[in-house]
């Protein structure tokens, strides 16, 4: 049974994402309560799991698909931290996805790729080996583009168009990477870095620029990260979905493994890459944040915060130390609660009054005071105030510079934080003490169950944002369990 | 006993069949799908290699028939498209109102089982003028059912198929009056590197190259394939291209190896990876959509080309090959569904443009959904047949230092998802769903089954890998044939 | 045959083949074609290819030229009068270099191999087992049946391709009627034609019979009696068949039945295309008639075109 | 010597050359499928030449010449019928046949 428990762990939403495509639009209401039940159902497993990894069981099934080439899904301490996060906001962002829409038209293909996304997100958490991962990497890309272009007008699009140029590059140049690291290696099985002593240095160099190029697509590193502003295109679930847990969170964490999997952090010091790309990491923080402040349309904000934020798992991963690899993983699913908060925010203000730009937010806090509590939260943990999520992450990451003697890394932090003030407080005085302006309609916002359900995700993110803070040190947060990651195998 | 004689009488047994039965000729499908099918399956049950010359006469006088690996796995991807594509066709040449004949609703089944035994003929013969007339069989039928479409574009595509054939057959002319025979196992032993068996093995080279439309002679395929009704499009497309391919493998890697110069086999990788970037630049220029689908076909038979060298070079690995023949059978699946879902989606608007598909996912998403599932595997997307081919063939690139035959493998996939995505997107377009009136909406199955079964085969990778190293001559050396009962 | 003879005769082939190609007048170039089949005939004769020559000039000469003929004349009768665009003369140029080198190339090919008549003896050690005397025939028919089997379903096949390229509203109706241009040459070929049908029905089963033996055989016989069907039908003596004619259809398809269905029957006692000892000379004789029949309808509708739509005939 | 004992290859290897030239350089399709029949008649004669011994000529390349000569004609036949449905639809008044559309498809 345990050997299978991984399988049907990453193809559960199989099922649902298959109902979804199956059902006619007048039984949306069954669609609904399936999604919603598979998403409780993979949250259990994942809580089970989440047990018996503690007590340092890990399940692993195998396939050999082509001689030499194992199929191996994991459930390691790392795999699950990912899965847990995508687990909850699943759920969390499938029932705002069917708030958010109502009955809106061509819902069927949306949730069936919404499924399928979900699917490829858990497949790259639980990836034994490099080319499995490589699988669940390009699944990810394909069944994210019909989100992307849901709207299907032409912004959506030409964003569909050049998210696919950027990441099926990516792709391509990773897949190079992969091949071209099993040709010397033979096959890389995440347990245990392989030997790459003898590898001349110059091509392990470019395998790891190859690799980290193809994932910091994904991760929107600049100069990659032109696809994920655009990508705004995208209804609201989408945006939420791709920005805190599906697409750049894939590439974050498959950077993560590179680094201390595939490499291995012995192997990376030696050839003085992690330097290098923790420079890069610094600069993709503060030119997201720089752009961030720049932008006019809520979305577009959010957007290259995310560009910034995500960044900042790159930077801890790349420091090479054990703080800073706490901070990069506490961060991963920190920045996933607090951005999908953020997102299901605008979405709301968006849906409910039509709000766009910065500029319409006048007064909208007494509007839907709800909606822009659990916004402020998320905005306040991306500064980093305590006790919020950010804060946890933030300062691992600066004690992790420190550590690293990179005390660079506190500039970068302290600039961006300042930065991340820069562009969120003017939200939130607009939103909270301005007047309203004349324009905005008068909604009543806990008005019928619908409403209330677009509200009620926000809100739990927002409570959860305030909880991984708060109560950092219990067993079972965020923190806890990426100390018990550092401590049973990056750290050595 | 044996099915290797009858792979290739019983689709000839039906030709007389429909030739017979008129109007309901076309009905016979049903009895030959399961004929075909156990056929099939007894022939992949074979033992590797098993093979015997027609009539119990011997070689050098007979006609040899064998079931290698390229053999078993390409008749199996023949008979599954053609049992499918078959199907969608009955719909699309059917009889008229009245019951009465018409001509194309009559002769296509004739042809159509024409084109399937001289496929069938082609893949199983080890004699070169046996393949002459399987080559012709097979032309023959794909030109009459490209005149179905365009008239016009089937002259063109016979002219050149002819100066393709003969090029063949005068080689075959001159290895014969050099070897006294034309058993391709037997000119394996006796091959020799002088003039005339150069200059045969080059016409004949020529001249395949014609047939299976590698750049810059594929210049007949996209008018022809595009212009062609559905269904002759899908097995022009997928069978047809391919029985010139695999005698080209037959002639450079069983027959002729041991004169081979690497330069030759340079010069093929260099056309293949010509007509890979050529093919996808000009697929991604076109605004009909079957002329897209017909470009990006020119792209994937270069593909085959590319490995020319890979495979020449990987003796023993088998992975170069095992990519290759892979390829081949992936791009016979996914590209037959590709041409049956373009089939029905353009008919339902009534129109050819991409710009016509505009908001048809909604209006008919499972034809869609086959549509994108094919153009995964043409992509060498995971984790689609085409993604193992792609995978199996960067590998050995990678493997043999070959960076530039790498690099084309993975721009070409990141092209053909420029083109492919382009009618994508515009399925995708749109929020008002267009009223399309889609006829015999069963007819869906078809390209959905055959790109289902194109993704799906990524999983069974290894046993297509196992069948395809069942070629006594694509590792070690060659061996006799051995005749079984 | 003197050295001489030989000289003279290949040097008119190629003069022969020459002026089929570059006549500028498309009537006088088919008319040099039809001759250089026939001098290919002779050259096949001076070989002591008798049954090649037969076919040569039966169906390379005679069947290909009427063919080449009666598409000349219905494409004149639609006013296409079957000029050729004049190539630049730097192209032609090239064309003439590139093709002169090809021909060396084969040329030198054909040099350096020794002719010599490898298979004859095996072939003639087995044929005694087949009770018939002709090598090719026994070739044909017994050790790469296979072979002839396919390219009956060649001919079949062609002939199905030319009837789909007929217009939708055509089918099934009969094709052109063959029309001399003279209205006098008509009461006589009439005539000629009733009289001459029976003598190809009898000349072509004399053929087949001696084909097992002597020179000759199926596909010679059928274009004798295609021949036959051809000038009956100019005459008026027989009428086209409509395409969905019932009897049509058995007659073309009864050479290639039974060839299959012998060599499926084969199977039974061992192997496809097997024929059973004692039987071979029996199977083959009922193979070449059923042929010959078959190849002789196949040949004459392919010559006489798709068929067109009743009130334009062409 | 060589030159008299291959006469008929060597006339044959002269015919695929002159076939070739009228195939590049006629440009009605007639004339090529005519120019197309002069290079099988060449290839033919050089697998027939090249297989004749001191008194006969090899039966078996005897039987693939006629194989030859008749798939030969059943493509001629079908070029032709092609080249003249060809000009009838170029010539044809406009909709009733045109290309793609020939009235087969309900």
């Amino acid at each position: 049974m345990n050997e299978f428990l991984p399988l049907l762990l990453v193809f559960l939403p199989f099922v649902p994402a298959l109902i979804s495509f199956a059902l006619p639009e007048r039984m949306a209401v069954w669609r609904d309560v399936i999604n919603i039940s598979f998403a409780l159902a993979k949250l259990a497993l994942v809580g089970f799991l989440l047990l018996s990894v503690e007590d340092g069981v890990t399940t692993e099934w195998r396939y050999e698909f082509l001689q030499g080439h194992d199929f191996i899904l994991r459930t390691d301490a790392f795999a699950l931290l990912f899965i847990t996060l995508s687990a909850f906001l699943w759920l969390i962002a499938t029932v705002y996805a069917i708030a958010y829409f109502g009955r809106g038209p061509h819902l069927a293909r949306f949730f069936g790729f919404f499924n399928l996304c979900v699917l490829a997100a858990t497949g790259v958490a639980m990836s034994g080996t490099t080319i499995t991962f490589f699988l669940f990497y390009e699944l990810l890309t394909l069944a994210t583009w019909p989100l992307v272009v849901h709207k299907g007008d032409e912004k959506s699009l030409r964003a569909g168009r050049i998210y696919l140029i950027y990441t099926l590059a990516g792709s391509a140049a990773f897949l190079a990477g992969i091949v071209w690291l099993k040709s010397l290696v033979g096959t890389i099985e995440f347990t245990a870095p392989p030997d790459l002593s003898g590898i001349p240095r110059l091509e392990l160099t470019l395998i790891f620029i190859l690799c980290i190029g193809g994932l910091g697509v994904k991760a929107a590193l600049i100069p990659f990260h032109g696809w994920l502003p655009e990508a705004m295109a995208a209804p609201a679930p989408v945006s939420a979905l791709l920005h805190a847990v599906a697409v750049v969170k894939a590439g974050a964490f498959g950077i993560v493994r590179m680094i201390y999997d595939v490499y291995g952090i012995d192997t990376v010091s030696e050839l003085g890459l992690g330097t290098p790309l923790a420079v890069l990491a610094g600069a993709t923080i503060l030119y997201g944040s720089f752009r961030a402040v720049m932008q006019t349309d809520i979305k577009k904000r959010l957007a290259y915060s995310t560009v910034s934020q995500v960044s900042y798992i790159i930077l801890g991963a790349s420091l090479i130390g054990p703080f800073a690899i706490i901070g990069a993983l506490v961060h991963l699913v920190h920045q996933g609660i607090m951005k999908i908060t953020l997102f299901m925010c605008a979405g709301a203000l968006d849906n409910r009054m039509g709000i766009k730009s910065v500029a319409d937010l006048d007064g909208a806090g007494r509007a839907m005071p709800v909606t822009m509590a659990a916004f402020s939260i998320g905005a306040l943990g991306m500064i980093g105030v305590p006790p919020t999520a950010g804060f946890i992450s933030k300062w691992h990451l600066g004690l992790g510079g420190l550590q690293s003697d990179a005390p660079w890394v506190i500039a970068v932090l302290a600039g961006s934080s300042l930065l991340n003030a820069l562009y969120f407080l003017p939200l939130l005085y607009r939103a909270w003490l301005l007047p309203p302006s004349a324009k905005l309609a008068s909604v009543r916002e806990l008005d019928g169950a619908w409403n209330r359900m677009l509200i009620l995700p926000a809100a739990i993110t927002a409570l959860a944002t305030l909880a991984a803070g708060a109560f950092a040190t219990f067993p079972f947060s965020p923190l806890s369990w990426a100390k018990l990651i550092a401590e049973s195998g990056y750290l050595k | 006993m044996s099915p290797l004689d009858l792979l290739v009488a019983a689709p000839l047994a039906f030709m007389i069949a429909a030739l017979l039965s008129g109007p309901w000729g076309r009905w016979w499908l049903l009895a030959a799908i399961p004929v075909m099918a156990g056929l099939t399956v007894w022939l992949l049950l074979l033992p590797e290699g098993s093979g015997h010359v027609v009539g119990g006469w011997t070689l050098p006088l007979g006609v040899q028939l064998r079931a290698d690996g390229v053999a078993q796995l390409m008749v199996a991807a023949t008979a599954v498209c053609a049992a499918i594509v078959g199907l969608y066709a009955l719909h699309e040449f059917a009889p008229g109102a009245d019951r009465s004949e018409t001509a194309h609703g009559f002769a296509f089944w004739p042809l159509f089982y024409l084109l399937w035994g001289g496929a069938n003929a082609g893949f199983l013969t080890t004699d070169l003028f046996n393949l002459y007339i399987a080559l012709e069989m097979v032309s023959l039928a794909a030109v009459a059912m490209a005149a179905m479409g365009s008239l016009r574009a089937a002259l063109r595509y016979f002219v050149i198929a002819l100066v393709g054939s003969l090029a063949y057959l005068l080689g075959v002319a001159l290895l014969f009056s050099n070897y006294a025979t034309v058993d391709l196992t037997l000119l394996a032993e006796m091959a020799r590197p002088d003039l005339a068996t150069k200059t045969a093995l080059a016409v004949m080279t020529a001249g395949l190259l014609i047939k299976a439309a590698v750049f810059p002679l594929h210049g007949w395929l996209p008018p022809a394939h595009a212009a062609a009704p559905a269904p002759a499009s899908a097995l022009l497309s997928a069978i047809v291209v391919k029985v010139g391919f695999v005698i080209l493998l037959r002639l450079w890697f069983e027959a002729f190896p041991a004169i081979i110069a690497p330069a030759g086999l340079e010069l093929l990788g260099w056309l293949g990876a010509l007509a890979v970037l050529y093919g996808s630049v000009q697929a991604i220029r076109q605004d009909t959509l079957k002329a897209l689908v017909a470009y990006s076909t020119v792209a994937q038979i270069g593909y085959l080309l590319l490995a020319f060298p890979l495979v020449a070079t990987a003796a023993g690995t088998g992975g170069a090959w095992a990519g290759m023949t892979i390829h081949a059978t992936a791009h016979m699946l996914a590209k037959a569904a590709m041409f049956l879902a373009a089939g029905l989606m353009l008919k339902a608007v009534n129109g050819h443009h991409l710009k016509d598909l505009h908001g048809l996912a909604r209006a008919m998403p499972l034809t869609v959904a086959a549509f994108g599932l094919a153009a995964v595997s043409l992509m060498g997307l995971p984790p689609s047949a085409g993604f193992l081919a792609k995978f199996l063939l960067l590998e050995a690139a990678v493997e043999q230092g070959a960076v530039f035959a790498a690099a084309v493998l993975l721009v070409g996939g990141l092209l053909a998802a420029v083109y492919l995505f382009k009618p994508l997107a515009w399925a995708f377009a749109g929020s008002d769903t267009p009223v399309v009136v889609a006829k015999a909406p069963l007819r869906t199955a078809a390209p959905l089954a055959l790109a289902l079964l194109a993704v799906s085969l990524g999983f069974a990778g290894q046993a297509m890998v196992d069948i395809t190293a069942g070629s006594p001559w694509a590792g070690p050396p060659a061996t006799e044939a051995e005749d079984v009962q | 045959m003197t050295l001489a003879f030989d000289l003279i005769l290949c040097l008119m082939i190629i003069g022969t083949a020459a002026s089929a190609l570059l006549m500028r007048n498309a009537l006088a170039a088919i008319v040099f074609f039809i001759v250089f089949g026939n001098l290919l005939g002779l050259a096949w004769l001076a070989m002591d290819a008798v049954n090649v020559a037969m076919a040569e000039i039966a169906i390379g000469a005679g069947v290909t030229g009427v063919l080449l003929i009666l598409a000349r004349q219905r494409l004149m009768a639609l006013g296409d009068d079957l000029v050729c665009d004049e190539m630049p003369g730097w192209l032609r140029a090239g064309a003439l270099v590139a093709c002169a080198g090809f021909a060396a190339l084969v040329g030198a090919a054909v040099l350096s191999v020794a002719p010599s008549d490898d298979l004859g003896g095996p072939i003639a050690a087995l044929m005694p087992s087949l009770g018939i005397e002709n090598p090719v025939t026994g070739v044909l028919l017994a050790f790469r049946a296979y072979d002839t089997l396919l390219e009956t379903f060649v001919l079949l096949g062609a002939l199905v391709a030319v009837w789909s390229l007929a217009p939708g509203t055509a089918w099934p109706h009969p094709p052109a009627t063959l029309a001399l241009t003279e209205r006098e040459g008509h009461g006589v070929a009439a005539a000629f034609g009733r009289l001459l049908l029976p003598l190809a029905l009898v000349m072509a089963a004399y053929l087949v019979w001696t084909g097992s033996d002597l020179p000759g055989g199926a596909f010679q016989a059928g274009t004798v009696l295609a021949g036959g069907l051809i000038i009956a039908v100019i005459g008026g003596a027989v009428l086209w068949p409509r395409g969905d004619n019932r009897l049509l259809r058995v007659a073309l398809v009864l050479g290639p039945a039974v060839f299959l269905t012998i060599g499926l029957a084969g199977i039974a006692l061992g192997r496809f295309l097997f024929y059973p000892p004692g039987f071979e000379k029996a199977l083959i004789v009922a193979i070449e008639y059923s042929l010959a029949l078959s190849i002789g309808v196949t040949l004459a509708l392919q010559l006489a075109g798709p068929p067109v739509t009743p009130d334009h005939k062409g | 010597m060589a030159i008299v004992e291959h006469l008929y290859p060597l006339t044959g290897a002269v015919l695929v050359g002159l076939g070739l030239y009228g195939f590049l350089t006629l440009r009605h399709p007639l004339r090529q499928l005519l120019a197309v029949n002069v290079v099988g008649a060449g290839i033919f004669l050089i697998l027939g030449g090249l297989g004749r011994g001191a008194d006969s000529t090899d039966p078996f390349p005897q039987a693939l010449v006629i194989t030859g000569i008749v798939v030969a004609v059943a493509l001629t036949a079908f070029g032709a019928a092609l080249i003249l449905r060809v000009a009838e639809d170029e010539r044809a008044p406009d909709g009733t046949a045109a290309d793609d559309t020939n009235g087969n498809h309900p």
